[in-house]
């Protein structure tokens, strides 16, 4: 079968999409792009080619039953990933331990950081295990990483091995982790994924099937912040405004006004009917109020970055909030917490903050017209896009407000729309 | 009335970025008419002749959030422009006839242009003072256009204004200066007495209201201090110098108290007193008018100084006048005017050792820590060092 | 330009030496005795001066050269560490630092005091403080000119009349007092004869740009045309030479059906064709040139080039009329035009030149171009219907330009016009 | 004699001393403790380093207790001083040849120029952005896998330092992920990070027109990789003029505390009427 695939190389994260001949999507993929843009591509790819073998598993398994079957083969899938990616990260900190020579204390770090890898792994299994698993950040840092930080917290003794020293190991070998290729394909993940099913049988055939099934990479156009590093030849290579605005089209036709907000930028792009780019504007050299704000925030408040969101929807009165700086966001939180406001309203008034920002940006590129599609990690979030319906109505009038759960492949769909071109 | 009282009025308008006293002025007064003016120096006195309302506009402060403002303004231009448009796009202005942009620095100027192309249907006019200190040329070329905007703003009013009347408006706005200089140096000799930011409130409450009106406020302000002093505290004096156009953010005025430093003068809102003597009532109204401009403007960075002295010692004169320690330079960020001015008159400071700090605010500023800091170390250091 | 020409054109080398020799005038004024006078680009009455046989320094040029130079940097730093702010004009900044460094110009002379500041006040407010400033500097007499701003979209017979009688009773006599010679009108009539025909040519070399190739980079390659009749050559018979040379070659690329030259070679397949408003970063010039040329994009009309003076709308300076000629350019600089004035010519240059598009260069330091740009481009967009790209730099403040940023964003506007193409061919 | 407490309350760290200081003679240093604010409340941070200063010092009345940074809200401090005031202050007393001093903490960096009696004679602050910080350097840090501590040291071991050029401290995390990713190594990022740094400290520095020694101050007076960075720098934009030498020690992130303490005393002595009085006068 031939495909494409379109590469975002975002500033936080790397997104790939592949396309069938039809042009329509066959497999999604995404990582960090923290440490490595060459590796990162390399990951989202292998991710995006075992999320398309699934869908082609999907396409041979019919009916409800096996529906939800195959969730439940998808999520085993997961689970031996992380698995194998926490065995990995203990090893590492074994080694490093070892290497950091703590001498008496050696073993009572060991032993430590073993009681924390146990109890990630039973979080991880208990989640993977369940039928509907809470929604979480899909990156093995941020999982394991506030995990790890809450039993280190839990355990750590400020005479012994303190939390520093146990959030030091941590950080140190994560990067490795990340930076590592998984070595197991998708053949051998996939079988162990089936032995933790029951009833397995049933879905062999299809998984034979669509694991041996020829994925043939006709075309790949890579975008986004890193582009210029990718090996690509420069006709491969698009600008993430036009894909942005391509994808965005793609997703919603309608779409005259598309505003993306990444991990360190925000773009504020005008369509015409066929999602060619008229005008644009965007932020650059300063990265406040973009999607690493609320990573800030979400490391100060010890929360996951998709825990914002609905705590912000709980506030009843938003703060008024001046400097989305990014670096200074942990104090005009610490600020406000000991002014005495409520975390849920300072957060509100975070959100509301980061989408005034874009607010001037779509200002700036033309305003906002009907269809509005919202893309980027930060339309993942619901206070987010609250604050952004609000704003939009209030000074633009009634507008129908796309957002798509897979908007943060926005850029990497439209990458692959323009491979899907150049290969016809 | 009391100090609470009053201050809560003037409050109350400042914080009002509807401008509802104007709204129920015009529809008071069916028919009549506002015009507005940027900062820094508009000739007020012909708008009220015609029966217009003049309506100062400084910008949005920290109350008003840009949606559509910063689609106008890149980063590096000060905030007051993007909060004017602001206003104007969301509706806020619409009930101005007319607006005055005086010839301040090349943003305001260029606001001009902008603001033809938004509001076609307005009144809207660049005002070049004159820039010479020649008076037999200046004077000619001021009135001429004085005379100018007069016989547009009366086209505007549909009534134009006899000798008398404007005559008469001259001698208002002469009143209206002297109880202001009068407040001013009720300040400089009991700073306790009357906060700058009450000081603060008060002016902007007269931004927008009738000359008339304002006028009793301040009277009855004065009753009201007489009748409630507060105790004073061991602060250091300072001059402000350098927001006589955006406006620093209250909480910016309230920090700079806080800090242990009493504001003794300042160039806040200094169009309103910008004519340092009282225009001259005999003889033709607007050559009166124009030759005072020429003749008793206040030393300030919109102006040329023709005099090469009149830089150095402009902080001396001023900082000797107000018995002040010290000067703190608060310009906007941006503002060309205000920190092209500063080393000269940093330089005419130091010469005569007077301590000098500098920070750069912006109307929207919201974390004073910095200020406070730096106003704070400031009058540490008068204190711990006894006077300079 | 010269490294890619085989031959050097005759109109550079010209214009090398006139630069030369002006400097070298400049550095022996003190011995010669020649009177000085410093005055800004826009609003510059070089005729007048010359007539009185004084040599202009015009700071500006000094500061762009400096940037052009890679000494900026350090002029700018030096003028922040006595007391400048980091958010004001860089030219002013560049100039107090190279002051502060010893006065040195850019080709290395020594530059002599002023006499004579001629403060003609057109279109930027912060000629007022510079000249405050440099007066601190070198405690000399400065004249104020004031030119009234064109509010309403013309210059009223009053201004114009204010203007004479200032240039009458305030500018000739500071002249007259600073360089000891009487006004001589005959001579200013001779200046200004020699001027109209300079910008008969100048005219000419730009509006080459309506051809297919252009023959000229109406931005980059342009803002060598313009230096001259800018700066201190207008009026002087080396000026008119220039021009009639640039004006040959010029036609002679015409004839040729040849591109202009430009820093990757020459452009002969143009595809795009632009226009730009709003000056060049000079830190970076030829990096910024390089990216438009190598994307074979080219400017056809830009408004910089106007800054000292708008010509191609027909205005001449008239020996007829000494004094009101000299107050009509003064008013009739670019800078001194209001903004619906200023988007109607960029609208006019858009279709006259058929441009593809057009490009915003904003500059951190200019509030006079900058104040109202992003407007223009929603404006011009508007009327002309071609898109507008917007880009951020700053004229000789290295700090402020990001090759990174700027390269993209042209290269996705670009692209824009292209996938538009694409989408109205398909 | 009168014992004298300090207490910087910073955005990273509360800092707390107890001084003994004699009427004639040199102010000492009887019990220093800093304590991490790391998301506590900032109030119990206080108490805490506040309890741990003083058991140690073993007192048990203190004449007068000065707060500085953001400590203008302690309920049982005497009075406040500002955080250049009090850092000059704090600096000369450890180390007299001190004529300015580099006060690099979490959010902020800052330089004082003072005179040989600890009065401020000017100052420059990076403003609004938080480049060039504490706080930075952490995040920077934590992305590379090291610890704190580890920093200076690798950052010394650099043999070709790669150049950082962003101005935002987010942007220039970007850069560091570039290097990473075209394999430069730990020490020669860090060592650009410092230089980086370093390099506009080098700037307020020289705004300041200093001369003698710069004391650098707060919590990142410890990383010895940005210290050697910050001679380099001076070194550099000295341009054959005098080199300021540059210094610290090892309670320099106890600076400011100690200044407060220090001036703490002296105003009590001034004002002679004891706290009370003062109390009324600082007020506000
Ligand atoms: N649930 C969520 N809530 C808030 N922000 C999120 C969420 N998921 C992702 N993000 C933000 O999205 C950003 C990544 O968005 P992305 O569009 O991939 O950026 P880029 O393309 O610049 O890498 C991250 O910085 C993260 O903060
Ligand atoms: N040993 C150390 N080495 C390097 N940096 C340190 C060390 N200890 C603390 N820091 C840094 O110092 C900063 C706190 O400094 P401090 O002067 O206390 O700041 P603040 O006054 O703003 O709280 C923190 O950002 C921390 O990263
Ligand atoms: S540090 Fe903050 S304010 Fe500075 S450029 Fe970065 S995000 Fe913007
Ligand atoms: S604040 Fe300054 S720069 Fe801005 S409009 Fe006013 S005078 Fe002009
Ligand atoms: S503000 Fe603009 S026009 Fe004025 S001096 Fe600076 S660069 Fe020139």
């Amino acid at each position: 079968m031939r495909c494409v695939i379109g590469i975002d190389l975002g500033s936080t994260t790397t997104k790939a999409v592949i396309l069938d001949e039809d042009g329509a999507i066959i497999g999604r993929g995404i990582t960090n792009s923290r440490s490595n843009y060459e590796l990162a591509s390399a990951v989202a790819r292998s991710e995006a080619f075992a999320d398309a073998r699934f869908r082609l598993v999907a396409r041979e398994v019919r009916g409800e039953l096996d529906q939800a079957l195959l969730g439940r083969l998808e999520r085993a899938f997961r689970l031996e990933q992380t698995l194998g990616q926490l065995g990995r990260l203990h090893e590492l900190i074994e080694e490093e331990i070892e290497r950091r020579q703590y001498g008496e204390l050696g073993p009572t770090v060991r032993e430590a950081v073993g009681s924390i890898v146990k109890a990630i792994e039973l979080e991880e299994r208990a989640h993977f295990g369940s039928e509907n698993p809470p929604l979480r950040s899909s990156f093995f840092r941020d999982a394991v990483g506030s995990a790890y930080n809450r039993y280190a917290e839990e355990i750590s003794d400020p005479k012994g091995v303190t939390f520093d020293l146990l959030l030091g190991l941590y950080d140190k070998c994560i990067i490795r982790v990340e930076n590592e290729p998984m070595d197991l394909g998708f053949q051998e993940l996939i079988d162990n994924a089936l032995d933790r099913i029951e009833n397995p049988t049933l879905m062999v055939d299809a998984v034979r099937a669509a694991a041996s099934t020829e994925l043939d990479e006709a075309c790949m156009v890579g975008t986004g912040y890193g582009r210029a590093t990718l090996p690509f030849p420069k006709e491969a290579i698009r600008s993430e405004i036009l894909c942005h605005g391509l994808g965005a089209h793609a997703m919603f036709p309608g779409t005259r006004t598309v505003l993306d907000i990444g991990g360190q930028d925000t773009k504020a792009i005008q369509v015409d009917d066929s999602g060619i780019v008229t005008s644009f504007q965007m932020n650059d050299r300063c990265a406040a109020g973009c999607g690493r704000y609320l990573g800030y925030i979400a490391d100060e408040m010890n929360m996951g970055l998709h825990e914002l969101g609905p705590m912000a929807e709980k506030s009843t009165r938003c703060v008024k909030i001046n400097s989305t700086c990014t670096v200074f966001a942990g104090a005009e939180l610490r600020e406000r917490l000991s002014l005495g406001e409520r975390r849920e309203d300072i957060l509100a008034g975070l959100h509301r903050a980061i989408i005034l920002r874009a607010m001037s940006l779509l200002a700036r590129s033309g305003g906002i017209d009907d269809e509005f599609t919202f893309t980027g990690g930060v339309a993942n979030n619901e206070a987010a896009v609250h604050a952004l319906r609000d704003l939009v109505d209030e000074n633009y009038g009634q507008k129908t407000l796309n957002i798509s759960p897979d908007s943060i492949y926005t850029g990497a769909l439209g990458g692959a729309l323009f491979a899907h071109r150049l290969a016809s | 009335m009391g100090r609470e009282s009053i201050i809560r009025a003037a409050r109350e308008i400042y914080d009002d970025l509807d401008f509802q006293r104007v709204r129920d002025w015009l529809s008071q007064k069916p028919g009549t008419k506002a015009v507005g003016y940027l900062p820094v120096y508009a000739p007020r006195e012909l708008i009220h002749a015609c029966g217009l309302l003049p309506v100062g506009i400084h910008g949005g402060g920290d109350r008003v959030e840009i949606i559509k403002g910063d689609a106008f303004y890149q980063s590096y231009i000060c905030h007051l422009p993007r909060s004017v448009v602001e206003l104007g796009q969301s509706g806020r202005l619409d009930m101005l006839s007319g607006m005055l942009f005086p010839s301040t620095c090349d943003v305001i100027r260029n606001l001009s242009g902008m603001w033809k192309m938004l509001y076609p249907d307005q009144y809207v006019r660049y005002i070049d003072v004159p820039q010479i200190a020649t008076p037999e040329i200046a004077i000619p070329f001021w009135e001429g256009e004085l005379r100018h905007l007069l016989n547009d703003l009366a086209k505007l009013s549909g009534h134009h204004p006899s000798e008398d009347e404007l005559r008469a408006s001259l001698g208002l706005y002469n009143e209206v200066r002297a109880a202001l200089r009068e407040l001013y140096e009720l300040r400089r000799t009991r700073p306790w007495d009357v906060p700058t930011e009450e000081l603060y409130l008060l002016m902007r409450a007269g931004e927008s209201i009738p000359p008339e009106d304002f006028l009793a406020m301040i009277q009855s302000y004065f009753r009201a201090i007489d009748d409630e002093p507060n105790r004073p505290r061991d602060n250091s004096r300072v001059i402000v110098v350098g927001s006589f156009c955006e406006q620093p953010p209250l909480g910016l005025i309230k920090t700079i108290e806080r800090a242990g430093c009493y504001v003794v003068d300042d160039d806040f809102l200094i169009g309103n007193r910008f004519l340092t003597e009282d225009v001259e009532l005999s003889g033709d109204p607007l050559s009166c008018l124009a030759e005072s401009f020429v003749r008793d403007a206040v030393a300030t960075s919109v102006i040329y100084e023709a005099d090469p002295h009149g830089k150095r010692s402009e902080i001396k004169d001023k900082v000797d006048a107000a018995g002040a320690d010290g000067v703190i330079f608060a310009a906007a960020s941006f503002c060309d005017p205000a920190l092209l001015d500063r080393p000269m008159l940093r330089t005419g400071a130091e010469a005569h050792d007077i301590p000098c700090i500098a920070f750069k605010f912006s109307e929207n500023s919201g974390q004073f820590q910095q200020f406070r800091e730096q106003a704070g170390t400031f009058s540490d250091s008068i204190k711990l060092w006894g006077g300079a | 330009m010269a490294e890619t020409s085989a031959a050097k054109d005759r109109s550079m080398i010209l214009q090398k030496q006139m630069i030369a020799n002006h400097y070298r005038q400049l550095e022996n004024a003190p011995e010669t005795g020649d009177p000085v006078v410093y005055t800004f680009v826009p609003g510059n009455m070089n005729e007048l001066v010359r007539s009185f046989g004084a040599l202009p320094v015009l700071p500006e040029i000094n500061a762009l050269q400096s940037g052009m130079r890679q000494k900026s940097g350090d002029y700018i730093a030096e003028a922040e560490r006595a007391g400048h702010s980091e958010d004001v004009c860089t030219y002013v900044k560049c100039d107090i630092g190279m002051i502060k460094a010893g006065n040195i110009s850019p080709t290395g002379t020594r530059l002599p005091k002023p006499d004579l500041l001629l403060l003609s006040y057109t279109g930027c407010y912060t000629f007022m403080k510079w000249f405050e400033l440099l007066r601190e500097e070198y405690d000399c007499p400065t004249v104020f000119f004031h030119v009234p701003y064109q509010g309403d979209g013309t210059i009223e017979a009053e201004h114009r009349d204010y203007m004479m009688r200032q240039l009458r009773e305030e500018v000739i006599p500071a002249l007259e007092k600073a360089t000891g010679r009487r006004y001589d009108e005959d001579r200013l009539r001779e200046y200004l004869t020699l001027s109209a025909q300079a910008e008969d040519d100048l005219v000419a070399v730009l509006q080459s740009a309506k051809n297919r190739p252009s023959p000229i980079d109406a931005y980059f390659g342009a803002v060598y045309y313009v230096g001259p009749i800018f700066s201190s050559f207008r009026g002087t018979p080396e000026g008119v030479e220039y021009y009639r040379a640039l004006r040959e070659e010029v036609e002679a690329r015409v004839a040729a059906g040849q591109g202009p030259m430009t820093p990757v070679g020459q452009l002969d397949d143009e595809k795009y064709r632009l226009v730009v408003e709003g000056p060049p970063n000079w830190t970076s010039f030829r990096e910024f040139w390089s990216m438009f040329a190598s994307e074979g994009a080219n400017v056809v009309a830009s408004t910089y080039t106007k800054v000292g003076g708008t010509y191609d709308f027909g205005f001449r300076h008239d020996p007829e009329d000494p004094l009101g000629t000299l107050a009509d350019y003064c008013g009739g600089c670019y800078t001194n035009i209001n903004l619906p004035g200023r988007v109607d010519m960029l609208v006019d240059y858009i279709r006259e030149y058929e441009a593809d598009g057009f490009v915003i260069n904003s500059v951190k330091s200019c509030n006079s171009f900058s104040a109202g740009q992003l407007m223009m481009l929603r404006e011009v967009e508007k009327r002309a219907g071609v898109p507008g790209a917007f880009i951020e730099s700053d004229l000789v403040d290295p700090r402020y330009f990001s090759a990174a940023n700027i390269k993209n964003r042209l290269e996705s506007y670009l692209q824009m016009i292209d996938a538009r193409r694409m989408g109205a061919s398909a | 004699m009168c014992i004298t407490a300090g207490i910087d309350v910073g955005s990273g760290a509360v800092k707390c001393v107890v001084m003994k200081c004699p009427e004639n003679g040199a102010p000492e240093l009887m019990a220093a403790h800093s304590s991490r604010i790391r998301r506590r409340e900032v109030a119990n941070v206080v108490d805490e380093a506040w309890t741990a200063a003083v058991s140690a010092a073993g007192v048990d009345e203190v004449a007068y207790v000065a707060t500085t940074g953001e400590g203008e809200d302690i309920p049982f401090a005497t009075g406040h001083f500002y955080g250049m005031t009090t850092h000059a202050r704090g600096a000369l007393h450890l180390d007299p040849s001190a004529r300015a001093v580099l006060d690099v903490g979490a959010l902020h960096s800052r330089a004082v120029a003072m005179d040989e009696h600890g009065k401020v004679l000017g100052y420059k602050m990076t403003s609004q952005c938080a480049s060039g910080s504490g706080q930075f350097l952490e995040n920077i840090a934590r992305y590379l896998g090291v610890s704190q501590s580890e920093v200076g040291s690798l950052s010394l071991a650099a043999t070709d330092p790669e150049n950082v050029s962003s101005i935002c401290a987010v942007l220039a995390e970007t850069d560091v992920i570039n290097m990473v990713s075209r394999g430069i190594n730990t020490p020669d990022i860090l060592r650009g990070i410092h230089e980086s740094m370093a390099g506009r400290f080098a700037r307020l520095l020289r705004s300041l027109d200093v001369r003698g020694t710069v004391f650098v101050s707060g919590g990142l007076a410890s990383d010895v990789g940005l210290m050697a960075a910050l001679e380099d720098s001076l070194a550099k934009s000295a341009r054959g003029g005098a080199v300021p030498t540059v210094a610290t020690h090892d309670q320099a992130i106890h600076a400011g505390a100690i200044g407060a303490a220090i001036w703490g005393a002296f105003r009590y002595r001034k004002l002679g009427k004891g706290e009370a009085a003062w109390k009324s006068t600082m007020e506000v």
